[in-house]
């Protein structure tokens, strides 16, 4: 019925079609030029999605050229599903983060639990064994009903999704922000496990060889996805209800198991998973990535709905399915072999050699276009970029401290920001323990898993602090990435390499360009000096809502190595006697802080500075002594400062309490947010190895067995109360605003 | 002690139940696909948790239908030890091994944390290692654990000593009585919510768990030495 | 081809956390004109008839499979399907 | 008092893995003449009536809370509660 009512070639370059599919008039004139001839409607969808900036890059491509991308550990960069880090002893591991922003917005519990869905069929799609999901969060604040809603599907879409398949849930940040008010971020992040033997591509080689196609049955949803994530969310977005996708995480535990037993097979040549774009998008890269071409029967491809067009197939974005490409004549073997996880796989098309993808459909072709065209070919844009007036503005201030009359009353009162207080109530959702492995659960810095059979672990973190990169996207930058750093330096791991999500509102506005820019530029810079490279990541742009843009949002999410179980490291007090160190000077800095922002309602001014040398160093030093085994608990100081951290720390010890003495100004000795600071406890009997070790540290009181957080200043107690009237108001925090 | 471990399309916990047996108790186990026709080679039964199906429909309920379910059916009647852990404990819940249903969490909520157990009857084969009146530390990690049954059933129940385990602090899913886990009235089949496999390691927690399986063990080496 | 609609409930007896749950939202809403919520399932199965009666074959799917009759009641209806 | 049965279903394009999932078992059941099952939500709302036109109430009722109309599509009727 569809088919009566396509628009002719003729009518597509008369009425402009093309623009409702978001091609402008200069990339129509490329595609007719491409061609040699006119597109039809089914070759206008290919161009249309291939060419979003979802699946092409097309704004952020000459900034994503910045990051440092090799390493000697690094096995695969940029350019596939996810990006795998050497480990050692064989083994390597394989992670990546991306968004699900838009569909979020529109859907909250599917638009998050297909985020998942997909961010694991790219790591499966690699051969690796996914073994942890984690997510990064952003959110109005939850005073409104709506926001309220949003979280809590949000929430209970990723739970839904990683329980019902089985991989656990180990970690993730939140933070919520009036500027994330229409427009919620939900990235996700996944972990997988992999034999360097077992290393799959997305690669479509070999002339005669068959395509197939296993997973769901395609529909008419989400068609458009790709696009619909390239455009900023506003009234008309409801329109697009359609490309809402339902997630169905018993099929992807099927499929998983079932690909993951293919990837032992010979006959398995090239596996992508149908991500945005769908079959357009998997089949064109695995051709193009191979310098070879696709030819596909579209009647053979599975369908859930009656009389779907070729246009809705390629376009549609139905999910848990993939694409495989195998050896010809050995179909059968690997239909039996989905076959015993109740899966179809259908050969639908074969290799060719002449560089283009070409689709037949009830024995007509009606798709014939180059496939690089498509993938590598599609147009670059440099987008002007200027520099905000805010950001003068901000500079140009100068650091004070906000004014606060009862510094006890200031900790309560900050411990009940829903960006600092517990995240309990978000991840006693998450199955953070199946498959056994899960050694720090949710709540420390990182997360760490056992790697079984070996004496090694994983640390696993995602983090950016928003607040610092609208100040100034670049120190903002190196923050993020710095900030991951330590949370896995904490944990006992050496950092490996970051994925990152690049977060940002509309880069056709300059000032928005600008902001990604220096945040690239930060961050590169600071994954050079910290030693772990780019392997990969997502970029979500258009992150606005009926014209105002999110903050810039560059998650990073980053993998750590442990050497050895020994060393893992949590943040909690170990026990009474133990000594309390900071690490690292701290300075009057409260631009973006949770202080400013709590006293004023509003941030301004400069974010705290970053030196990466220094950061460096102490990172180095820390690792050495917590491998070293001189070090009880170790935590980062982030948002609300050493008072936080200090609190944070003794929360979930079963009765340890703190007593500590600071000098200077009491606001900016709790409270400051200065960077590459560290709080530490050591056991007295490593106090002099400890001293040696880490230049920087001083010690500033110990663990108590009585539970009370006890701070003086310059003699003076101006902290000093049973540290169960802190925990419970960080504990109940959440749940408290949502009720 | 050779244990199965029953694999049906969604499971999840089946690697973490093959684990516990092989690397922490040292005995053997084997995973048993749900098409399998045949147990007659082991010497215990375990259905693990996950989300067989999806937990579409009800938990458990489209699992029970698989062919190996009439092969469970006849290691309980032959006495063999059969423990259904989460999902597992649903599936024997829907296939009447055990009484009563499952309900959905009070809270209606996922619910992943450690919870404290009191051991009611440690005069199973699948207690007895513990104390009665033990409190142990076993994870918890289900939105469907609200354990009902009618008044006549949790009466007998409770006269029959078939409540293995109850929740000792707080009750996670508001189950009557506070149930955590149930055996039949012969002895051999136990349900629980909880993960007696996931505390078997110090390093990741607990090791509370362990026991459990010993029990088992015990239970089975004592037997057989009688009958040998 | 027939279309089957079927009701499956909770047992009076037994509590239903679902539907306590959205009268409470329900009432924080301000509808407190409501007394009471029950939460059941609804599903449509269609069927090509066979020889068997079709209300033999709804009857056997709803008791092995489509309720649990420890703690849910069913109704069906059954109709004729419109074809389009 | 009023008792509004409520029908929340998925919408016609919209995936039903739940469904699919027990169309599957059926067949392994031996119900080949099951064509589809399509599994939605069923609500029984009981209501004391207000000023306001009992329609006016379910509909918005459904509208914000019972259904999520990006996915479902909801019906009601609304009957004499019998009083027991
Ligand atoms: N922000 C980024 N940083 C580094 N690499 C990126 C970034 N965004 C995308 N990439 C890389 O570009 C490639 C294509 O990305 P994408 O289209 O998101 O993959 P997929 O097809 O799995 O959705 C991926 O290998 C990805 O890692
Ligand atoms: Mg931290």
């Amino acid at each position: 019925m569809s088919l009566l009512l396509e628009p002719t070639a003729q009518d597509i370059k008369n009425d402009k079609i093309y623009r409702e599919m978001g091609l402008t008039d200069e990339e129509f004139g490329m595609v007719e030029s491409i061609l040699g001839r006119l597109p039809n409607y089914t070759e206008l969808g290919l161009f249309s999605v291939m060419w979003s900036e979802h699946c092409s890059y097309k704004n952020s491509k000459p900034l994503l050229k910045k990051f440092p991308v090799t390493g000697e550990r690094v096995l695969q960069g940029p350019g596939e599903g996810a990006g795998i880090v050497d480990i050692g002893d064989g083994q390597a591991v394989a992670f990546k983060i991306e968004s699900h922003n838009h569909p979020s917005a529109i859907e909250p519990y599917q638009g998050a639990a297909t985020g998942v869905g997909g961010i694991i069929r790219d790591v499966f799609s690699m051969g690796a064994r996914p073994i942890a999901i984690l997510n990064s969060l952003r959110f109005g604040e939850l005073d409104s009903a709506r926001v309220r809603y949003l979280f809590e599907e949000v929430v209970a879409g990723i739970a839904g999704y990683g329980n019902c398949i089985g991989i656990p849930t180990v970690g993730g940040e939140i933070q919520f922000d009036a500027s994330y008010d229409g427009n919620p971020l939900v990235n996700a992040m996944c972990v997988g496990l992999i034999d360097h033997k077992d290393i799959q591509k997305g690669q479509a080689k070999g002339v005669g060889n068959t395509v197939m196609y296993v997973g769901a049955k395609t529909g008419r949803d989400g068609i458009h996805g790709a696009t619909f994530a390239s455009e900023e969310l506003s009234d008309a977005s409801e329109e697009k209800r359609p490309a809402v996708q339902v997630g169905d995480p018993f099929m992807e535990k099927l499929l998983l198991e079932a690909c993951l037993e293919l990837i032992k097979s010979d006959a398995l040549i090239g596996i992508q998973d149908m991500g945005a774009a769908g079959l357009t998008s998997s089949s064109a890269e695995m051709a193009s990535k191979a310098g070879s071409g696709i030819e596909m029967d579209l009647d053979l491809v599975p369908q859930r709905e009656t009389g779907m067009t070729g246009y809705e197939m390629m376009l549609s974005e139905s999910q848990e399915r993939m694409l495989i490409v195998i050896e010809k004549g050995r179909e059968k073997e690997i239909q039996e072999l989905f076959h015993k996880y109740d899966l179809d796989a259908v050969a639908v098309g074969h290799v060719t050699d002449d560089h283009h993808l070409r689709l037949i459909h009830k024995g007509e072709t009606i798709a014939d276009v180059p496939v690089d065209a498509l993938a590598e070919d599609a147009p670059v844009y440099h987008k002007p970029s200027s520099e905000p007036r805010y950001y003068r503005e901000f500079q140009a201030i100068e650091n004070t401290e906000p004014e606060v009359e009862n510094i006890e009353e200031t900790l309560l009162k900050l411990l009940k920001q829903p960006t600092i207080a517990s995240k309990e109530w978000v991840y006693d959702q998450y199955d953070y323990q199946v498959r056994t492995n899960t050694v720090v659960t949710p709540g420390s810095d990182a997360a760490v898993l056992r790697i079984r059979g070996t004496e090694k672990a994983l640390a696993m973190t995602t983090d950016c602090n928003s607040r610092y990169l609208y100040l100034d996207p670049e120190t903002g930058g190196k923050i993020a990435v710095a900030e991951a750093a330590r949370n896995i330096v904490c944990s006992g791991g050496l950092p490996l390499a970051i994925t990152d999500c690049l977060n940002f509102g509309n880069p056709e506005k300059p000032e928005i360009f600008w902001q990604m820019e220096k945040a690239v530029d930060g961050m590169s810079e600071a994954c050079n000096v910290l030693n772990a490279p780019v392997i990969g990541g997502n970029v979500s742009l258009y992150n606005e809502t009926n014209g105002t843009a999110v903050y810039p949002t560059p998650v990073v999410g980053m993998v750590g190595l442990i050497e050895n179980v020994d060393h893992i490291t949590t943040q909690s007090f170990k026990k009474a006697g133990d000594l309390v160190y900071v690490i690292g000077e701290t300075a009057t800095e409260f631009g973006g802080s949770e202080l400013q922002k709590l006293v004023h309602g509003n941030i301004f001014g400069k974010s705290p500075e970053l030196d990466l040398t220094i950061e460096s160093g102490r990172q180095a030093q820390l690792l050495q002594a917590i491998q070293n085994g001189l070090i009880s608990s170790a935590h980062d100081l982030a948002e609300g400062g050493l008072a936080v951290a200090l609190a944070e720390s003794t929360f979930g010890t079963d009765g340890l309490g703190v007593e500590v003495d600071t000098n200077g100004s009491v606001i900016t000795a709790l409270f400051s947010e200065t960077q590459s600071r560290f709080l530490v406890s050591v056991d007295p009997e490593n106090q002099a190895a400890f001293e040696k070790l880490v230049a920087d540290a001083e010690k500033i009181g110990h663990v108590t067995a009585q539970s009370a957080l006890i701070i003086r200043n310059e003699g003076q107690a101006v902290v000093n109360r049973p540290v169960q009237d802190f925990e419970a108001s960080w504990r109940g925090a959440i749940a408290c605003l949502l009720s | 002690m050779k244990f199965a471990v029953i694999v049906f399309p969604g499971s999840n916990c089946d690697i973490d139940m093959y684990h516990a047996i092989k690397d922490e108790l040292g005995e053997e186990a084997e995973f048993v696909w749900h098409d399998t026709e045949n147990l007659d080679g082991f010497d215990g039964i375990l259905l693990p948790g996950g989300f067989s199906y999806g937990d579409y429909l009800r938990s458990g309920s489209i699992a029970r239908f698989s062919s190996v379910m009439k092969e469970v059916v006849k290691a309980a009647e032959a006495g063999k030890p059969v423990l259904g852990v989460c999902n597992g404990f649903q599936i024997l819940l829907e296939a009447g091994l055990l009484p009563g249903a499952m309900l959905r969490n009070k809270k209606l909520k996922f619910m992943c944390r450690t919870v404290g157990l009191r051991v009611e009857n440690n005069d199973t084969m699948f207690t007895k290692n513990y104390e009665e009146g033990q409190m142990i530390q076993i994870p918890i990690a289900h939105g469907e654990g609200n354990y009902y049954c009618d008044d006549k059933t949790y009466n007998q129940l409770k006269d029959n000593g078939q409540i293995a385990f109850t929740y000792a602090l707080e009750n996670p899913n508001g189950s009557l009585g506070d149930i955590a886990g149930i055996t039949n009235s012969k002895g051999n089949v136990l349900g629980m919510m909880p993960h007696p496999e996931r505390a078997v390691d110090s390093l990741l927690g607990s090791a509370d768990g362990l026991k459990l399986f010993q029990s088992i063990v015990k239970h089975w080496r004592d037997s057989n030495v009688i009958t040998a | 081809m027939m279309k089957v609609k079927i009701h499956v409930t909770l047992r009076e007896s037994v509590l239903d956390p679902q539907g306590t749950a959205v009268k409470s939202s329900l009432h924080a809403l301000n509808y407190h004109e409501v007394q009471d919520v029950r939460i059941g399932k609804y599903l449509e199965v269609l069927i090509e008839p066979t020889e068997r009666p079709i209300d033999d074959v709804v009857k056997e799917m709803c008791e092995k499979l489509l309720a649990n009759t420890v703690i849910e009641d069913y109704e069906y209806e059954v109709e004729e399907a419109v074809t389009t």
